[in-house]
């Protein structure tokens, strides 16, 4: 409760709400379950484990991975995700002149890491411009495909709700002989996911953003390309074997999970699965694209032209997070009053930076939708919007 | 609870729409420090003309929050023609006013330590520390003031 | 329960049992607090934002960091924490034929990762030998550290159960012209901790072995040092600017934080933490100092020799890890009968290779202690080895 | 309850204690593939003599627990003298009767697949699927053997 009025979730975008299955699975898991994985004999370490792999079995369905948990790593979130790609597969594979296109609109996590490659080995980083109508302009992606080895882009825009044709992409891509990796940090929990039909090569996205807990994320790719990545982060559990002269790394995806592994936090994510599944994805994004259409449409009539949406009007292909551009009120401000009201949007750059620059914004106010959103979250947020103009006059 | 007109008092949502001092000077004579908030992207750039001893002159760039940019308006208008022992002065004053007592987040100003009374216009910010995240918007312009007076001072 | 029999926990050395008080730390968190943390406006953006920054504050005073939270990164387990050490401090420090010394009970996180920059570098990975009394052998330390920039070794082996004196190891390093890292994983739980006393240069943990949560580890440099470390992980949160052509990294820990960190984590630490004070390490190394005295002694004489301690049988300078060999019984199998007595041990090498090929053992069967472990458990312990020795005649 | 004496069966302890067939074979003419379970360190080394579609000796070195051990000890005694089709026929069946059924931790043998009785000694074994983490120190000898077989096949 803020200010006597119950608070009003618009943030999922940046982090989703659990619901109470997934905290009670966490709090099992601590009661009655923990212990470390692996090695263990007794009964306790077996339940840890349990957990721990039947997660790993539980995402690799969700997303359809074609060879099923062999191919699904556990990290700390999408960001270290995208890292691991970018410092193991692409270390290995990429060299100086070798090009990485990404996009305008994507995430900084999807942009530093090649940024980092590029003055590690000297590789360039290409850039997909986004368009007016807030999409991928395409129009030249085959010359933009000129030396590309890896293409690196989001399915889903976090800023502008824009969902990217990855399927296409994908195939464009292969045509090019160029590998397809997704930031799919803002679609799993929306809508869904089948890496084996979108025929891409990696996939990286956060249990937090999809009803899990922080402090898990999941890299995906095809067991081949898995088998051939050299190790990441070395340490425990992802050798075979150590003397004091060297080290035997281990096969699958234990390989890239050196340390204890967040195994709470991947029976959190456990029940989640389970939580969405039940929902049903396609349930999920339905609702979501109702909450969004009527957002959107009640946006552009209520406010006179002063508050702007940035992002697609139209809703074929686009998610639940509106990004608002209140006319002479900044960012920051309007959620100052929004949070009166209980209304949770967040201000600021969003970790887009380029983005930001290509449409001269300095932060916008985003509203974001996730599963529990209701119609009266966004009556709320327009009447809390209402008094943000008011105010500024 | 905190609430918005706290906040948003008038003097500050004037001083926002209406920014004092705005525009560049020369440099040199002037010298010029930028200020940048990573967080929420608020960006300041302050020129100082300083003459014997005397802020003769101050103005100021960038863009950012009501909060922000008030504050820096107000603060050019309180330290424009000052010596800098008062400006020094009237900035450790503010920074005082800005500081959050630690044991809670409902802090309200010290009133042992600073005499709002004294402040003038620049009182008007004092609801800013009922919100704690935007005590950052509004030091920002003083901190790069801050910096500035150290360069004049080598 | 197993077999009807309540659970005798004793592998803290592997993750430690968090107490209810983190557990509902962490519960309420997610129910009343969640959001990512920074750039937010809202209430509940700052709380959870203020779970993340106190878990900073506190464990900075846990460990007495001179310069505070300034000094404190949160990684996700120590193994993180030394391969950030390793791959951003290590890789620009260092250079071909310089010398990291290491111990022979050092566990993989803190090999690997030097043989990872010994690939990569050519630097050399030199070791300090353990003796027959299972101690560092320091009568060649002046040699040892010929050449050497980094010493690295653990504060207690977590096979062993040997205490090192990080205090003089630190003074000799310094005299060498060497910094010193510790792998504090076995110590930080257990007793008092004060990094400045120490007078270490870095100190690598997990919340997992301290009562706290899995999925956060935490990495302790001087504030100078972490100052002109290049940043490790790209991604959001890390940076103060990105554009289209470059970025600009943060300033402070953050820098090391590259996208949503472990939020809730951090709150559950924080929450274990102030148990710990609570409690006095004085006092919790107290009670496990009596276990282990206790349990070492009835081991001597209760079993012929049948079973053989893999540590130091004084108990100063030595933890609450008990190693065991049972003659002509596998690890594997006596942690199996233990199990059916409840008894939690684990089996195996303990992520420490080459330590267990200095003693010649292919693995041990390891029980360890907690600050809620009693002397009741030792007796359950004792009864199930004798089980054990009888089955297997 | 599982529970220690289905595992730990006297056939089992036997075996461990008094493990048939260890020793090597020169290589060539007999073939020799490695084991190893990285988890708990057990070691295994098989040796094989294949003349003329018969398994004519085989032996065994490497370490690891009661289970390991005494499943490699069974299993050379199990096979020794047989044709590769009935090693293979050998192989399939004490998979099977390793198998725990993925809806349950507390699994038993399934009984429509696999007919203990055929197995002779090696039914012993069978207790291990109640303790699932043991099944891959059953299994260890039983894959380094399939993998020999392919090395003959080519
Ligand atoms: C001495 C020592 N160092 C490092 C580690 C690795 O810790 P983590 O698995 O949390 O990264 C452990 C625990 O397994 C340990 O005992
Ligand atoms: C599109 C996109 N990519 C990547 C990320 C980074 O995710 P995380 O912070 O969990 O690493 C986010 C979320 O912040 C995102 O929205």
């Amino acid at each position: 409760m803020i200010n006597d009025r119950p608070i009003t979730y618009l943030d999922s975008a940046a982090s989703s709400v659990p619901p109470r299955a997934v905290i009670e699975a966490m709090s099992r898991h601590y009661e009655r379950r923990h212990a470390n994985v692996h090695r263990g004999v007794y009964q306790t370490a077996n339940e840890s484990t349990h957990d721990y792999e039947s997660a790993r079995e539980a995402i690799a369905r969700f997303i359809n991975a074609p060879a099923g948990a062999n191919e699904i790593v556990f990290t700390k979130n999408t960001t270290e995700s995208i890292n691991l790609l970018a410092k193991s597969w692409g270390a290995a594979n990429l060299k100086a002149g070798d090009v990485v296109l990404v996009s305008e609109m994507e995430h900084h996590a999807n942009i530093v890491p090649w940024f980092q490659l590029r003055e590690a080995l000297g590789i360039e980083v290409r850039f997909i411009p986004v368009g007016d109508d807030f999409r991928l302009d395409l129009t030249t992606i085959d010359e933009l495909l000129e030396g590309v080895k890896l293409v690196s882009v989001t399915s889903m825009s976090n800023v502008l709700g824009t969902v990217n044709p990855i399927k296409d992409l994908a195939q464009i891509a292969h045509r090019h002989g160029a590998l397809i990796a997704v930031d799919a940090a803002q679609s799993v929990g929306h809508s869904p996911t089948d890496v084996t039909e979108l025929d891409v090569d990696f996939f990286a996205f956060s249990a937090h953003k999809m009803l899990g807990p922080t402090g898990l994320g999941i890299f995906w790719t095809r067991q081949e390309i898995l088998a051939d990545m050299p190790p990441f982060l070395g340490g425990g559990g992802m050798i075979t074997d150590v003397s004091s002269t060297g080290y035997v790394p281990a096969k699958g995806p234990t390989r890239f999970e050196a340390g204890t592994p967040p195994i709470a936090e991947a029976a959190g994510l456990g029940a989640a699965v389970l939580y969405l599944e039940g929902l049903g994805m396609d349930n999920v994004h339905e609702h979501e694209h109702l909450l969004t259409e009527d957002a959107l449409s009640r946006l552009e009539t209520e406010f006179d032209g002063r508050i702007r949406v940035i992002g697609p009007r139209d809703t074929i292909a686009r998610g639940g997070v509106i990004s608002l551009d209140v006319e002479g009120v900044h960012a920051h401000d309007v959620a100052q009053v929004l949070d009166q009201f209980g209304v949770c949007v967040r201000p600021g750059h969003h970790c887009a930076k380029p983005l930001m620059k290509r449409f001269n914004l300095i932060a916008t106010a985003r509203a974001s939708y996730g599963p529990y959103s209701l119609i009266q979250d966004t009556d709320v947020l327009l009447e809390a919007l209402t008094d943000a103009v008011k105010l500024f006059g | 609870m905190s609430n918005l007109e706290d906040l948003y008092r008038e003097v500050i949502l004037d001083h926002y729409r209406s920014p004092r001092n705005r525009g560049e000077l020369a440099t040199p004579p002037a010298i010029r420090v930028e200020g940048f908030n990573p967080l929420c992207g608020d960006e300041i750039v302050v020129y100082l003309m300083v003459e014997d001893g005397v802020l003769t002159n101050i103005k100021l760039t960038g863009h950012g929050c009501s909060i922000s940019q008030s504050s820096s308006s107000l603060m050019s208008a309180a330290v424009k023609g000052k010596t800098l022992t008062q400006v020094r002065d009237t900035i450790i004053k503010f920074k005082q006013l800005m500081t959050v007592h630690e044991t809670s987040l409902e802090s309200s100003p010290n009133p042992e330590v600073v005499d709002v009374r004294t402040l003038g216009e620049l009182a008007a910010l004092q609801g800013v520390v009922k919100f704690p995240v935007r005590i950052k918007c509004a030091t920002l312009a003083w901190n790069t003031l801050s910096q500035a007076l150290d360069e004049v001072s080598g």
